[in-house]
């Protein structure tokens, strides 16, 4: 692990579930990211400004509560409109309401911009994992 | 006691100024909604139903649910009610509404119209209005009660209780700590006076009002002692205001013997501190919430967690269970998954209604430790308010001396860390600023230096983040892989 | 000891006699199967396993299963192994083949080929011959057991034992009352001896073969004294036949004190009575079988009766749980739902690993009392036998002494009426010829007639049939409607 | 309820199932029948002969293990070869392998000369009430 890369994290919208965010914040952290956790009920507007403030190479965004649809839309236009033109977008968690086979969520969410989708299940180490080769990627 | 009452005056103040938030506001006459509920039968009363649980020794059902618009919401219920055979209903309320933004609701209602399925994790009552709610709770037959996570409810509860619904859930701890991020605890305290005023209005007037504080919190691995306190302090504020049916919750630990434990003594320590303030005329009631942390997706998984919750609730001898559903860790269950769990717990439930877990050894030293930790609690809390229990409540969350475990909210100290001995009993491993005597937390250390001599590792945060994922990987204690 | 054991010559003479009654019996020869035997890695050794299981406090998951055809029978067992989590495998044996009726087994066989879809209730084993047996043994990774319902089942156990199978389920007693009709006892009893006899020459010879009488009996209000004596006059049996691993056997009767107890009894019990017997070298696990009765059609609910079975045997420490699935009101499972079973059980299982049913006073009673009436029954087939349990065995169910309820045989009296209590406890209301004291049947009445005096109706058959159908249709005592 | 009427009760086949049979004789009695109960395990050839016997109006036939397809099949022809072309032939139980649709099981049943097919959670009250009809119907 060479310079810890800078992340922003954080849960969107009107959203309280704060016990996976506190995992998260702890998982990336021990494993090399440099993590600016905004905590829960974080607006568009805040990943961003913390973005540009910690020169974020990616913003992990999580939504449990099922109101992610909403709260997502526009993230990405956002994102090009202050000049992130190359971050990477992940989302995660309980995407949208309801039991929805979760190909059909990963469309929704790439097509709103995000770069990658994750259920709950995922394993965190092959996320981080993910999350490092995206980044070098995006940096060549 | 009447020291403690919001002044009619003061009341009436803030009502004119709640009910103008938004437009709905205005449909509201408090002798109009006394009228109202006059004629609601008294089979669809809540207060009477968990009254006449506790009489009969009977364990009532309740699922939660809640979808966008009015008629989807009244199918739900309707399907809840006969096919899940529930006993009690609830109207969960989206998450837009709990934080007042109700603009975001409307836009929610609007999407929902448009997608025709529900964009909304919760009915959005107070968009609906008083028109709304009352073709929702005159379409049943149940009683019925709002679910939600409102920090501020002023608005929602003269809405819903004008609009019929008998029961309201809430409190102004159990519903910042764990819902909310900014909102200062005395804030949402003062919101939820008015509240449990304006439930004790409608006692006043001879109309039961059934009244909740959330039991289980952020339903991650919170100690039994922590819980209690939250429900005895929201019971005292309740009943200061003239509540008069109060139900307090917990939500399932894991151990058998510590969740029965926990029943048994958050009735015990409940009326012997609401004694202690001065209240004798209340009925007071338990509710037991089957797991509240993370599910496994495994739906025939997920039915196991939730009989398991459906048993010892029945064996606690809990008047009311709040059931979860085989869709729990993916999303908002459909109406047949939903009404799926209710039939699981109903199944359990009745197997075993003439049963009681029997009383043990384990099981007195456990309701022993609970009481001497929840003591040390109020001790404190009494303590830091000069006597005052309102007062002590908000000085000991801000010394940390109150703490609930993995909060979002600001106001919460947020140092405590739990965690499972060796026999999945939740113990803290590290109290922060908590109230609890060097003897108390031996005991915790004792215990949890057994768990980590079998697990060949000291006790570190490692087990914390493996017990919060153990049940949805199919175990309680989250052994080293 | 070596009294009670068969002749070599004896064996050899029914051996051949056997071996002969269907083409597949010409494939067997005892030396071939030893040496393959031996070969089979201990990981898949059922008696290691079970012995395994109750060093490490591990309770061990097995459905049931078994389908007409080979290539259909190892995909279905690979998938319960895999997809199922299962720790021990099954090989449930078809009816016809119980009741060698090996002529309509093969036109199943032949029926189910030309379906496409399994028509038999199980796996003829003797139809699929050595051949058969030994692909569908190789196929999987865990130890596989013969489960079955077999009164002559000296044939099917030379060819599974042979087909590389390491356990045997069955015994003279529990394999002839429940499952057949014209079967005189001593007949079934000495067809069983040569089935001990085979398993103890595979043990003299170094191979571990695993034993487990039939405990749940028919499944339907069997009083634990019943069901003990008869799981603990088969050890016996077998353990005069060179029989060394044993695990007996319980049904789930409903009330968790009467089970948990029922499971510590039977156990305390077996070593009290096979010491009795000389026997000094054996391993003895015990066995829990959830619910045998009828089962709710609802899967909901069924998953609630199959976790809480879990929840019992796992509390009461059993070494080995068999687990239902939630088509079992209805049907034959699928794989998927009997994988779902696992699962469920799986769950409840590993939740609840590190935790125990805490001894109380209502345990040690029920315990005592289980153990005063097997003592009792115990004692009149002693005293029947003249001493010797296997005449004694014979002479109690002729006599009635010892008296399965609902059963089919015609060797059985069949005039007990078992009912449960007002706490759900299995007692019993008509002893018929029962060796049960005066003392003990007035303790069974006065709980009866607590119940009695509750529903305000009389102890009566009624109560009965309500008990029977109880659990199908939601409860565990049948109240009046 | 006038003169009893004579039925025939049984379990078909290898079929060990008695405790259902058990609860159907004590009912059918107490409901005013004249039960004739061969238990479990009954062959086609002993329900005939002990309907022809006690001159009975029905045969209730159970099958609970799975294999009521194999062990039904025929059963009315032999009734018609024996003579008891107008007996009443009901069938009920798990009748087949599996969780199979109860349409299609009915369906198969009548098409083998079943008069009524049940599942396992009819209601006695109707099955008794249903017979009684049925029976004088056919004595009209
Ligand atoms: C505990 C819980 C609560 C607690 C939360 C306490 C707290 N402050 O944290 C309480 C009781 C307060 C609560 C409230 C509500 N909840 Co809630 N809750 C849960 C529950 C049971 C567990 C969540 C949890 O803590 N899991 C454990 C952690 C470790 O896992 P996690 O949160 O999933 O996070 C992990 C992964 O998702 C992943 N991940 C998450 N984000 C990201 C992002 C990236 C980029 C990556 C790579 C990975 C990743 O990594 C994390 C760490 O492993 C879930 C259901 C479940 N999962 O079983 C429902 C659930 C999330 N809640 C739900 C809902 C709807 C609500 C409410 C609206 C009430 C309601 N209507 O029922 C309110 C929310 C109000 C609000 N304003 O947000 C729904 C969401 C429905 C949907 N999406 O369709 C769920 C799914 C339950 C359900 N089936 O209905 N809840
Ligand atoms: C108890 C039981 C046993 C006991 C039986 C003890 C005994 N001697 O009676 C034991 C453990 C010995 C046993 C053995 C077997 N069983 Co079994 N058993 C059951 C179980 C759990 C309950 C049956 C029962 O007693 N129900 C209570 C009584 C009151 O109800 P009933 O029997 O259904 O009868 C009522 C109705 O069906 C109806 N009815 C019945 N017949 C008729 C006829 C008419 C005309 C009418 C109007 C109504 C009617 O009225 C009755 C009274 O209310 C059922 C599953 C279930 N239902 O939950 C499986 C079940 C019947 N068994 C089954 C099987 C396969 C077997 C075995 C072959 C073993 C195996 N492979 O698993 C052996 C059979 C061996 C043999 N030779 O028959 C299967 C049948 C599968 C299928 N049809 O696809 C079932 C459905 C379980 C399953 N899902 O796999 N079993």
């Amino acid at each position: 692990m060479s310079t810890p890369y800078n992340i922003v994290l954080g849960v969107i919208g009107s959203d309280c579930h704060s016990v996976g965010n506190k995992i998260l914040e702890a998982y990336f952290t021990e494993n090399g990211f440099n993590v600016t956790n905004l905590g829960v009920m974080v607006s568009q507007e805040e990943f961003i400004a913390a973005a540009i403030e910690t020169g974020a190479k990616a913003i992990l965004v999580s939504s449990l509560y099922g109101h992610g649809e909403i709260d997502c839309a526009g993230l990405r236009e956002k994102c090009i409109e202050k000049g992130l033109e190359d971050i990477i977008l992940y989302v995660g968690g309980n995407l949208v309401v309801g039991k929805v086979p979760f190909e059909q969520v990963v469309e929704k969410f790439q097509k709103m911009g995000f770069d990658r989708v994750f259920s709950n299940e995922g394993s965190l180490d092959e996320e981080a994992e993910l999350l490092r080769k995206d980044i070098q990627e995006r940096l060549k | 006691m009447s020291v403690y009452k919001i002044s009619d005056e003061k009341f009436n103040e803030i009502r004119n100024e709640i009910l103008a938030t938004w437009p709905t506001g205005k449909d509201i006459d408090f002798e109009e909604a006394i009228k109202y509920q006059q004629v609601i039968p008294e089979s669809k009363n809540f207060a009477v139903a968990m009254k006449k649980a506790a009489e009969e020794k009977r364990t009532l059902l309740q699922p939660r649910a809640g979808v966008a618009l009015v008629p989807e919401h009244i199918t739900l219920l309707k399907y809840l009610e006969t096919e899940g055979e529930a006993d009690l209903l609830p109207t969960t309320i989206d998450a837009y509404t709990r934080l007042n933004r109700y603009e975001n609701a409307a836009e929610g209602v609007e999407k929902s119209l448009n997608a025709r399925t529900s964009l909304l994790n919760g009915f959005p009552a107070v968009n609906h209005g008083l028109a709304g709610c009352r073709m929702v709770t005159e379409a049943v037959k149940s009683p019925i009660q709002v679910r939600h996570g409102t920090p501020d409810a002023r608005l929602l509860a003269e809405i819903t209780l004008a609009g019929g619904f008998t029961s309201f859930e809430g409190g102004g701890i159990s519903y910042n700590i764990p819902y909310a991020k900014k909102v200062p605890l005395q804030k949402s305290i003062d919101d939820w006076k008015y509240v449990d005023r304006l439930v004790g209005k409608y006692e006043e007037r001879g109309i039961h009002i059934n009244r909740e504080p959330f039991g289980p919190l952020t339903g991650t691995l919170v100690p039994p002692c922590v819980s209690h306190v939250v429900a005895i302090v929201e019971g005292i504020l309740a009943l200061r205001q003239g509540v008069k049916s109060i139900t307090l919750g917990y939500g399932q630990g894991g151990n058998l013997v510590q969740d029965v434990s926990a029943i048994l003594s958050l009735k015990a320590l409940a009326h012997e501190y609401f004694e202690r303030e001065g209240f004798n005329e209340y009925d007071l009631t338990t509710v037991f919430h089957q797991w509240m942390g993370g599910f496994p997706p495994d739906e025939a998984k997920a039915f196991a967690v939730i009989s398991l919750g459906a048993t010892v609730a029945v064996l606690s001898g809990a008047d009311k269970v709040i059931v979860k559903t085989p869709h729990e860790a993916k999303g908002i269950p459909t109406k047949e998954a939903n009404a799926q769990g209710i039939k699981a717990t109903r199944q359990a439930v009745n197997m075993l209604r003439d049963q009681r877990f029997p009383v043990s050894e384990e099981q007195n030293i456990e309701t022993e430790q609970i009481k001497k930790e929840v003591r040390s609690l109020m001790d404190a809390i009494y303590r830091l308010g000069e006597g005052d229990i309102e007062k002590g409540v908000v000085a000991a969350v801000e010394a940390g001396a109150l703490d609930v475990p993995f909060a979002p909210a600001v106001c919460n100290h947020g140092k405590i860390l739990p965690m499972r001995d060796n026999n999945g009993y939740i113990r803290i491993f590290n109290k922060g600023n908590m109230a609890l005597s060097d003897e108390i937390m031996a005991y915790h250390r004792e215990k949890l230096e057994e768990r980590a001599k079998v697990e060949g590792r000291n006790v570190c945060f490692q087990m914390v983040t493996d017990d919060i994922y153990a049940i949805s990987k199919g175990a309680l204690v989250g052994r080293p892989r």
